[in-house]
């Protein structure tokens, strides 16, 4: 995708700041934050707007201070309105900004729906390459955060099924840093899925020396395993890295793969790994009937199917509208019920 | 066509566009320059004593459950409280101005109106605790469930009203939104639809000065919020949100309105939310102290008191008697909601359609089946 | 689904009409008028309401004379605004009317999506019950008709991934009719997605004597064959009943099973027919990539893996955007490419 | 708190809320009550004969431009046409009151305002003979595409006249939207955004009376569409759309207003839509010839070449060069599409994404496999 780099490579920081490339605590919020900055101060093209991202710095933190060090024009506190943000949005990219949405939450974004469907994904194509639209939505997805209705869905099935969008989703503060930056400076427009239960997660990581920006469409293995591979991505990330982790008890080593990009899709490292084990569970929370497991597992089927001992497995959340956050834990696939999945994929053939 | 088929052509007046003509009378849609006021004016001789009074009780009752559910998320009972303290006026008008038989559409931040209709405050509070998301059978009460998508409860409400007027039933459908609210997409659909199906249906704006830190002059530029009512051809009133009588009257006479088949109305009340967006929210990030002190000033419970205390219809013993229901009604609330609440995980599946799916009985069977196993994991 | 069908029986029409039950050719778009005529007579709950669906009687003439016989507070010509009918629409059926929204096209749908899902389908499931929607989006849709941008799409892996919703689809003229009568006697919301290009194929059918209602969620086998299965729904059942009587040419005997409903989902039947012919292609228009068909063929596999010979595969839409009218047969699943991914099931493995 | 603490309650008077105020003066926001006129009035004296002259001839071939292309959709030659005329008025004075380096944003109905802007008459038409969906590029005549989601392209062209504003550039924006389109929740948005980053883009609702088969009674009960202007707080204006000098007066004063920083303006052409919808279109099922003949006598071709003869401005011999240009443009159109389109099948994958997906590129390759096997198939 050299598309997706063109523009992250040179340039310098516009602010001088004090180098210091010593790894310390940083939350997922916090490198979220800092891709932004650097992405605004290297290139004045980059505008970010939405709702409460000006003086409040978003209501989960994550534009802070964005308005007070590039102005009020550059990160803008806009009318509540999200067809409005977006359909905006992209009369700015028209004009050659780098617009960054924030929608404020997962089911928020829903009223922007057609502007994305029906302009954002198609400019491109529509225009025959005439008129690209580079502009990242940044949507806070998924629960786990005792969010009351609408604050919790997994919304990325309907950016999967709408061809023309990168979707994007990080699970490591590092990650959250690097795919941020490769979407700013995508010319492509990149949904950015942010996994809301992982803001506040933490991890060493200089904000000074940050991994190169990621190219998008890279899957990673974030555990190896020859027993089985776990599919997963964004908020399911840790949730299999723990299952693999109990899995050793049992025996089973299992690999880890974090897909980052659902679209583009790797097929190649996923295939690389399931063709090495054998067996599959892919998780997410999202529901299962109609969510992105089914792609996913229909699509290793096909390129893996006489590599594969079984059918490849799904764990996901239930085929129900989100539940209230007094029930949430019995929705959300955990450590269990990816056990569990594991523990069905027909042991028994190979003994 | 040539110069010689033109009959006249040098004293040639084109005809008018045949089909223009104003649709209204613009003139009456447009809300006075200043919002409405009773309180400190004569209209206050209109008002009866009885009704001032309930006002003054409901609004001493409103502060006081604010106050109450606001501690409640301290305590960690609800999960998130969207305070309406400083907006009572507008909530116990509201509330009051319906007849049983009308339908009241609220919004996240409308639970006290909810209670003021006669919802159990407990119940009112089901989805901010985490529960279940409405606590109500929104058909037996006339309150639709506290909606939290801004602005997609008002065509709900129109479409409610509608149905009702082709049924022949004489039902108003009240519908409450916010500042904010009025940017989105679906509070333009909905004022138009009602007023081409011209629905009785009234939509209350508090305007509260705030769309979480957004202020109004990030919202909006019209000289005022009801000024809208003009562009869908209803009238805007504009009134100040604070002075209970004042929008107790002006959603009133909207309503009586919409009740002969006049149509909607837009009504804006300028109001102030004293407190944060809600528990989770810091207002200082994004407001001064001076300006939150200037609208204390202008409270709704103490300029009401102020007027009735000033006019002989209210003596101490009847504040101390609002007071006193106010407390006992915040710790009923408090004895309710210290009760866990019991939800049953089974439930996750058995409304989601009328029948459940048999994929969906297959999940409530796996279900049950770990919950099962974890049971005897504890019991071993 | 006994809340399917509570409504549809018992009552007479209103008017009355001369009984004529012999068969003769009729349209799918005289069989979904016929529907929803027959429902508005039998129950005075029903109510039409969309742009153009009164005097005009719809841009495809689906809603024809019916506010005529009904008046125009039965089917309403309302103002141009998708969220608004369909908001609208919702308000009305929480009064107990039993509203059918057309919308004008699969496309112009999109901006109704924050109602439809953040309300429609959630209501029953918010209210436990105490407030059912049972109203009907009818959403013209796929392509094939030469139309312009915006009036091809396949949006059904949207509807798909909204639990909450029914979603049905008819293939045949008899179908139509039941199963918009079902859809219409739901006490559920369902998505009625109506295969433009098919609404001019005719077949012999009698409107006084309609097939029963169908039962909302249960599929059909077309035509019985021991070879392999297709599976497929709305406009490609006719592709696929050609793809089949092609291969007979070439020795396959291949089983056509029509989904009709995607939401709920038929596994018994669509599993039953794979399990006895060990080889399955799913055929739809819609993209593959995060479409229907992932959904379809990984839960196949999750069910028949040891009955499968092959893979199940998918033949779809490309990953793009749907095509102008003059490049549009390249991107529709023909018969051609149905038989290619038929070849493509691993014979050889059994010869 | 009790009486007692209160000081002078009895001559007390309520605070008014502090932070209300109008945000602008509502008065010169409205509309005149009549669509504004200039032909057959004094006002025409104020235009340059050259203006007046290159409308005309515009119209004339904005006319046979709708003409020659409706004929085309009868030959096959294209899928679909929606005709503007009776609104050519519009067309050309939104395009000719366009800076070169302004934007026009156009709708499907508004192919001819981007003729009259300088766009190639065929290529116009690509989107509409079934080739891809824009058959120019945007950027180079800053055009947008022809917009099909009804109203989608408003907050289009208010974030790029707020885009070039923040980049200090001076272009206005023009939107096109039809009377229909008003309802969408996305003309509410735009025109919000617009009015409160004060955006240099100026709306021009062409109402023609229609939005397919439903008239603008069942649209809006507003007392115009240039009303709703107010509730955003821009000036609404409202000009009769078939006089062409008319409407090019009141845009360029729009969109001076926009570019020396003073705004967005909603502007209300009343006009007619003449022909069906499109050439798929039955208009005898939802209008009457009387309607369509009142119109006609208001057309906006005959009025202004009935004011410019009468007035000596025109002769015969200006009228016949303007026809004969008009015919010479639809000769050359006729030829243009009379040629076959050549689309390559492999670009259906090639502007996607910036580069093709892994999963693109393989497509690609399936079709080249079976269009190459399809050679085969016929050579053999
Ligand atoms: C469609 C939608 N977008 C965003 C939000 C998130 N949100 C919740 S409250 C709020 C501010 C609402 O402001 P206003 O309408 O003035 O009501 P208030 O909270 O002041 O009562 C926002 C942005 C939402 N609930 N719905
Ligand atoms: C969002 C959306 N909904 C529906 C349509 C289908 N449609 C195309 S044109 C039209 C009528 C538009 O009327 P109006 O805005 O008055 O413009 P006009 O056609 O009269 O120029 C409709 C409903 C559409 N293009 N977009
Ligand atoms: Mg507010
Ligand atoms: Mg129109």
């Amino acid at each position: 995708m050299s598309g997706a780099t063109s523009r992250a490579t040179g340039g310098t920081t516009a602010t001088a700041v004090k180098p210091d490339r010593a790894a310390r605590p940083a939350t997922m919020a916090q490198a979220l934050q800092r891709a932004m900055r650097d992405a605004m101060a290297e290139d004045p093209a980059v505008h970010v707007l939405g709702e409460d991202v000006g003086t409040l710095g978003g209501v989960f933190r994550v534009t802070d201070g964005l308005a007070k060090e590039f102005g009020e024009d550059r990160c803008t506190d806009t009318p509540l309105a999200e067809a409005g943000i977006l359909g905006t949005a992209v009369g700015m990219a028209m004009y050659g900004l780098r617009p960054v949405v924030e929608m404020q939450f997962d089911a928020f974004a829903y009223p922007a729906f057609e502007q994305l469907i029906s302009h954002v994904s198609r400019m491109r194509n529509r225009t025959r390459g005439a008129m690209p639209l580079p502009l990242v939505v940044r949507v806070p997805y998924g629960g786990g955060i005792g969010g009351v209705e609408h604050h919790s869905d997994s919304s990325e099935a309907y950016y999967m099924a709408t061809p023309g969008l990168h979707v994007v989703t990080p699970a490591t503060v590092e990650d959250a840093y690097g795919l941020l930056r490769a979407a700013i400076a995508s010319d492509d427009p990149v949904v950015f899925l942010e996994p809301k239960r992982l803001y506040w997660s933490k991890s060493d990581w200089s904000p000074e020396a940050p991994a190169a920006v990621e190219p998008i469409g890279r899957a990673v293995v974030r555990r190896t395993g020859r027993s089985a591979t776990l599919i997963t991505y964004g908020p399911s990330v840790p949730v299999c890295l723990e299952a693999a982790e109990a899995a050793r008890a049992e025996g089973w080593e299992l690999e880890v793969v974090d897909l980052r990009s659902l679209v583009p899709f790797d097929d190649e490292t996923v295939c690389a790994s399931v063709r090495r084990t054998g067996r599959a569970v892919v998780v997410h929370e999202s529901t299962g009937f109609g969510g992105p497991g089914g792609e996913i597992a229909a699509r290793i089927t096909e390129q893996c199917f006489h590599h594969l001992e079984a059918p490849v497995l799904r764990v996901a959340g239930f085929d129900i509208p989100y539940p209230p956050p007094m029930l949430e834990r019995h929705h959300l696939p955990g450590v269990d019920r990816v056990l569990d999945a594991v523990a069905r994929l027909q042991w028994e053939a190979e003994n | 066509m040539t110069v010689q088929e033109l009959p006249g052509a040098a004293s040639y007046r084109p005809t008018p566009p045949p089909a223009w003509k104003p649709r209204t009378d613009p003139a009456p849609l447009l809300p006075d320059p200043e919002p409405y006021r009773v309180l400190g004016t004569g209209a206050v001789d209109g008002f009866a004593p009885e009704l001032l009074r309930r006002l003054h009780a409901e609004l001493v009752r409103g502060r006081r459950y604010n106050a109450q559910a606001t501690a409640l998320t301290k305590q960690g009972r609800l999960a998130v409280y969207p305070s309406s303290t400083g907006q009572e006026a507008c909530q116990v008008a509201a509330a009051l101005v319906l007849e049983e038989r009308d339908w009241l559409f609220p919004s996240y931040r409308d639970t006290l109106a909810a209670v003021v209709r006669g919802l159990d405050p407990a119940a009112a509070l089901t989805l901010l605790r985490g529960d279940w998301h409405t606590g109500y059978d929104p058909r037996e009460h006339r309150i639709a469930p506290l909606c939290t998508p801004l602005a997609t409860q008002l065509p709900h409400a129109v479409g409610l009203a509608h149905a009702a007027r082709l049924k022949g039933d004489d039902v108003v459908a009240l519908a409450l939104v916010g500042d904010g609210g009025t940017s989105e997409g679906d509070f333009h659909e909905a004022l138009n639809f009602a007023a081409v199906w011209q629905a009785p249906v009234v939509f209350l704006v508090q305007n509260n000065g705030f769309a979480i830190s957004v202020p109004l002059a990030k919202q909006t530029a019209a000289p005022s919020l009801a000024h809208k009512a003009v562009g869908y051809g209803m009238p805007g009133r504009l009134v100040d949100g604070n002075d209970a009588p004042a929008v107790h009257q002006v959603l009133g006479e909207a309503m009586a309105r919409a009740r002969r088949g006049g149509g909607p109305t837009l009504v804006e009340a300028v109001t102030y939310r004293i407190d944060a967006h809600t528990n989770a929210d810091d207002a200082t990030r994004y407001r001064g102290d001076t300006e939150v002190a200037a609208w204390r000033d202008h409270d709704p419970v103490r300029i009401l008191e102020r007027e009735l205390t000033g006019r002989g219809l209210l003596d101490e013993a009847g504040i101390r008697a609002a007071a006193e229901e106010a407390e006992a009604m915040a710790a009923r609330l408090r004895e309710r909601m210290n009760a866990d609440a019991v939800l049953v995980p089974d439930d996750l599946f058995t409304q989601v359609y009328a029948e459940p799916t048999p994929q969906l009985r297959a999940q409530a069977e796996q279900l049950r089946a770990e919950l099962a196993a974890e049971v005897e994991g504890d019991t071993r």
